[in-house]
């Protein structure tokens, strides 16, 4: 286990991450793509915390910090869900743009 | 060696409360409803080789991987709860620094499991029965949440082998007399049990469980009994003081006060009466929330 | 690293487990499920359609209030393990942290997310 | 070596899950397979001693992939997959961005000298943060706290249906339009696509 | 694994019972004898107990009931009458005993003596959908086809907050044990809240097990049984009904009628066995009632009612649903090939 390693992991859950965020026409789909990316950040986080900032806690802070960040998109991007639904019976992202009125 | 010895004396101890808190159920049921019960120790046995030798149903296109993983998943999230039990100083399965958040973090995988439970038949009873827990589960994990970390205050530490050591002299039942009752509640909704059973409920015919026949009715069951015990030793670790106590050996007396938890979870589940859900959704929230924010302060003033 | 192995150990145990109640053997009527007894149970009677659908689920918002009052109880941990030692100053965090939760939860109050919507 | 055999089976099943997410037509598979990759990763955590990081990874996204599931299954069509579907655009460019942006990263990576020795366990990593959470990053800590209750507020106003001025049950029913009518419907914009009843698609 | 067999035998009587018009008065206390379990579910039953006259409007529900029960199973008819498809079910009439006919039909079943039942229905999904559609799945698009066999749930406006999605559309009963007997709903709902009730089939007749059901449905399965030993003066019985706190738990003004009673005091009246009159007539109709409840709600609201005023207000029709059924149904076709 190196920091080599999980690095590439988490490169891989980024990419995977961002295909995903970017290919899928519903929002929620979408939503997952982002979590996937901020799921591979905080692996980096956590392995550069354990590797260089040796045991720093402004490490762990910032680790915290995104799954803060993933807890609020989730929950203002579900809010936004139910509007924009509650509004069009949409849920895809492509409805919003061809659905004008 | 050490580990072998505590791996088999825990099994051991796991069918014995097993078998004991059917009983008990069955003793409690009788008691109740008034008419007695014949041979209650024997009568498990007999209903879990009747499932066994029944024929396993499925229903149209049901979601199979789901189904076996809730079972499985619930069965070893109590033997999870178990594990993170010390069953002498410094003596656990699983030493972790920070049990009490994996325990958090269990309670909330229950909350998965049963929901996979009622999902994976595609039956319309099952599903309701799923959603209806996780109107439940959710918000009654915060109870759970706010205890612990009143417990965790004295014992400066969210480990359970320190919270445990922390009450060498005064249990924290005493030094928080809130947290053991709500705790009890958090439990008898972590088993799908009497006021909290809004899975596998009676107006819904058994809920999450209403397809499941033989065999997987019987993984189930054993799976909410295995919970029982999980929940029910880390209940006698946190407020009862666990291990400790004069003359019998520590385990012993784990195994004692995790037998009084799982009685008094068993009453309570006959006893009590079970309101709509979204009465408890509510309840939860306004009520019993800010009763565990009392309890979180009275125990941090203490505490200083 | 030990805790890994243990919760692994766990796990495959939970899966023998069932891979042992669902070995054939135990029951002499083992076969698979018919057509008829497939349907849902409705005590006789016949659903229209699946079962899985849109669900709509009746407390919605109170789930999203939920996961950020969730992600505040990430910060009470560390804080616990050091109320003692910093004393005060943790009992004035505590305050404020109570604080915030109760504005949340009297806001949802006030909206009745608390219900069924 | 224990731990890099354990290391490599969790970062494959991280990926592995991770990729299934996109792959499969239930949705409550994608959900929960995105939680087997949370899980994984928290697991990681783990064996790099980020004791609390790891469980907390564990304990929250549980949490907020049921939740992810509740909507998921709420607003896709066809949620459990009975029929196959994909629902994707932009398929190719997506492809190379994910693909690009992995290989771009782990180029980046393997050109870097990164130190080769991790934290060793057994550290009060529990205690440093609490210590500095109470300290130096005091205001970091307040700022999340707010913001937290300022993204309560905002997905109530956002999401609830009725607020204050209507109470959820005793608007069960609208009241007829005439005397004795029939309920009400909710109202709708004359030609909207409301009569779309599958969604807009 | 005949030992198994030999254990199981011995276990208590897991019994479902599909429950006729007048049927005998012991029935009700059967689940009172410790050698018989009642059962809330057709797939943890071995036997399948008909008792009363089944109407024969009701004759295709007990098929699919009968088909629901996992092997081995058998057929017990008690004090009911002969019907085609149960040829070779236990016959009891009223000089017999019930309990050690179930349990001997039982022990025969587990030792292999009685052969398990077979289907009454054709081994055939509700609709053909096998190698139909481009990956055999039995439909076209994402909304379209059957299947599985089924076709999709449609989405429908809702009445409480306006997020129109898929409603779900059954029939309920009449052999669910939270049900008065007899009685069989078609039932829309938008997740677990009512939208839309119709009545399949009212209850029959002089049904008297609705104090029972109702604390079953509060959670108080064991109190339930007690109030079925039917002493007049059960001061314990009271007394625990009291500490379950089951009044606390009914939501207020669930249920009123013009009368004035509503769940909670209809079931104060129950615990007391105060036999009130039955509610005056309304003019109320099942819809009135149960339209926008949630799923334990309306069972509460079901069960509180006598058996008189029920099977008035389910006599009543509700205005027929507005037909837009056709309406949709081409709209939902039409989504279904736009997406193929």
């Amino acid at each position: 286990m190196t920091l080599t390693a999980i690095l590439i992991v988490s490169a891989a859950l980024f990419g995977i991450g961002l295909f995903g965020a970017l290919s899928q026409k519903s929002f929620v789909m979408l939503m997952m793509g982002l979590e996937l990316m901020l799921n591979g950040t905080l692996l980096a986080t956590v392995g550069f915390w354990a590797f260089t900032l040796a045991g720093l806690p402004k490490g762990q802070l910032l680790a915290i910090l995104i799954m803060a960040v993933m807890a609020v998109e989730l929950a203002i991007g579900f809010a936004l869900v139910v509007a924009v639904y509650r509004k069009r019976q949409a849920d895809v992202t492509e409805s919003l743009t061809t659905m004008k009125n | 060696m050490i580990v072998v010895l505590a791996i088999l004396g825990l099994f051991a101890f796991l069918i014995a409360s097993i078998w004991a808190a059917a009983t008990l159920d069955a003793v409690c049921r009788g008691w109740i409803a008034g008419g007695g019960t014949v041979s209650p120790a024997f009568t498990p046995l007999r209903t879990a080789a009747l499932w066994l030798s029944q024929q396993r149903l499925t229903t149209e296109a049901p979601d199979r991987l789901n189904a076996l993983l809730s079972i499985a998943g619930y069965f070893a999230l109590g033997l999870v709860g178990l594990a993170l039990v010390p069953i002498g100083p410094d003596t656990t399965l699983i030493a972790l620094p920070t049990s009490v958040v994996a325990w958090g973090a269990c309670e909330s995988l229950v909350v998965v499991v049963v929901f996979l439970h009622g999902w994976s038949p595609n039956a319309p009873l099952a599903l309701i029965g799923a959603y209806r827990y996780v109107a439940i589960g959710l918000p009654i994990m915060l109870l759970s949440m706010f205890v612990l970390i009143a417990a965790a205050l004295p014992a400066q530490s969210l480990d359970l082998r320190d919270i445990v050591t922390s009450q060498s002299s005064v249990w924290n039942v005493i030094r928080q007399p809130l947290g053991l009752p709500l705790f009890i509640l958090l439990g008898l909704s972590l088993t799908l049990r009497g006021p909290f059973d809004y899975a596998d409920s009676a107006d819904l015919a058994g809920g999450t469980s209403v397809e499941a026949s033989g065999p997987d009715r019987l993984g189930w069951q054993i799976a909410r009994l295995v919970m029982l015990t999980g929940f029910s030793a880390v209940a006698a670790s946190v407020f009862l003081g666990g291990y400790l106590g004069p003359v019998l050996p520590g385990p012993l007396w784990l195994a004692i006060k995790t037998l009084a938890i799982m009685t008094v979870v068993i009453g309570l589940s006959h006893l009590l009466a079970r309101m709509p859900v979204a009465r408890m959704m509510g309840l939860i929230w306004i009520g019993l929330l800010p009763l565990s924010f009392l309890d979180l302060i009275l125990a941090g003033v203490l505490a200083l | 690293m030990t805790t890994i192995i243990s919760i692994a150990g766990i796990l495959a145990l939970a899966v023998l487990f069932v891979g042992v109640l669902r070995a054939a053997g135990w029951s002499d009527f083992a076969g698979s499920a018919t057509a008829p007894q497939q349907r849902p149970v409705l005590g006789g009677g016949d659903p229209q359609t699946h079962a899985w659908q849109r669900f709509h689920v009746r407390y919605y918002t109170m789930t999203l209030l939920f996961v950020a009052f969730e992600m505040e109880m990430m910060f009470m941990y560390p804080w616990a393990v050091v109320y003692v030692a910093e004393g005060g100053k943790a009992l004035a965090e505590m305050g404020m942290f109570l604080a915030i939760l109760s504005v949340g939860i009297l806001y949802g109050w006030r909206e009745g997310i608390f219900r069924w919507e | 070596m224990m731990t890099s055999i354990l290391f490599y089976a969790l970062s494959a099943l991280a990926i592995w899950s991770g990729w299934r997410v996109f792959r499969v037509d239930s949705m409550i598979r994608a959900t929960f397979a995105l939680m087997v990759s949370f899980i994984a990763v928290g697991a990681i955590a783990l064996l790099l001693s980020a004791d609390y990081i790891g469980v907390a990874t564990v304990f929250m996204m549980a949490v907020e992939m049921m939740v992810m599931g509740l909507f998921m299954i709420m607003f896709m069509m066809n949620p459990a997959g009975l029929n196959p579907m994909q629902m994707v655009h932009q398929y190719r460019f997506s492809i190379g961005a994910g693909v690009a942006s992995f290989v771009g990263l782990s180029v980046a990576v393997l050109t870097t000298a990164l130190p080769v020795s991790p934290l060793p366990p057994g550290g009060e990593t529990l205690r440093d943060l609490g210590t500095e959470l109470l300290g130096n990053s005091m205001l970091i800590f307040e700022t999340a706290g707010v913001t937290l209750l300022a993204t309560m507020v905002g997905a109530v106003v956002l999401s609830s249906a009725s607020g204050r001025f209507g109470s959820g049950s005793q608007g069960a029913q609208p009241p007829g339009l005439t005397e004795g009518g029939a309920p009400a419907g909710r109202k709708v914009d004359a030609g909207s696509g409301h009569s779309h009843h599958g969604g807009g698609h | 694994m005949s030992w198994i067999s030999r254990l199981a035998a011995r276990a208590p009587v897991p019994v479902f019972i599909a429950q006729g018009e007048s049927a005998p008065d012991a029935l009700a206390r059967l689940a009172l004898n410790p050698a018989i379990h009642v059962v809330d579910s057709p797939r943890a039953a071995c036997i399948l107990l008909i008792s009363g006259r089944i109407p024969s409007a009701l004759a295709d529900c007990l098929n699919r009931l009968h088909d629901q029960l996992p092997h081995p199973r058998a057929t017990v008819l008690w004090q009911s009458h002969a019907m085609e498809p149960f040829s070779n079910a236990v016959e009891v009439d009223a000089s017999d005993d019930i309990a050690n006919a179930l349990s001997a039909t039982f022990a025969d079943l587990l030792a292999g003596d009685r052969p398990s039942e077979a289907d009454i229905l054709p081994d055939a999904p509700p609709n053909e959908w096998r190698g139909i559609g481009p990956h055999g799945q039995g439909g076209k698009g994402m909304m379209g086809g059957t299947p599985y066999g089924r076709p999709m749930a449609k989405t429908d406006d809702d009445i409480r907050d306006g997020l129109s999605l898929d409603a779900y559309t059954a029939d309920f009963g009449p052999f669910l044990p939270m049900f008065p007997a007899g009685l069989a709903l078609t039932l829309t709902l938008q997740g677990d809240m009512i939208q839309a009730v119709t009545v399949a089939h009212p209850p029959f007749e002089g049904d008297t097990a609705a104090r029972e059901r109702l604390l079953r449905l509060l959670g108080l399965s064991a109190l339930a049984l007690r109030s079925l030993h039917g002493q007049k003066g059960d001061g314990t019985f009271r007394r625990l009904v009291r500490l379950s706190r089951a009044r606390a738990a009914i939501p207020a003004d669930l249920g009123r009628l013009p009368d004035g009673s509503d769940v909670r005091s209809r079931f104060d009246a129950m615990v007391t066995g105060l036999q009130t009159a039955p509610a005056s007539d309304t003019d109320m109709t099942l819809g009135d009632l149960l339209v926008g409840l949630e799923w334990h709600e309306a069972l509460l609201v079901i069960n509180s009612l006598d058996n008189a005023t029920l099977r008035g207000v389910c006599a009543r029709m509700d205005a027929p649903p507005d037909s837009t059924n056709d309406a949709t149904h081409a709209d939902h076709d039409m989504h279904a090939e736009h997406m193929g």
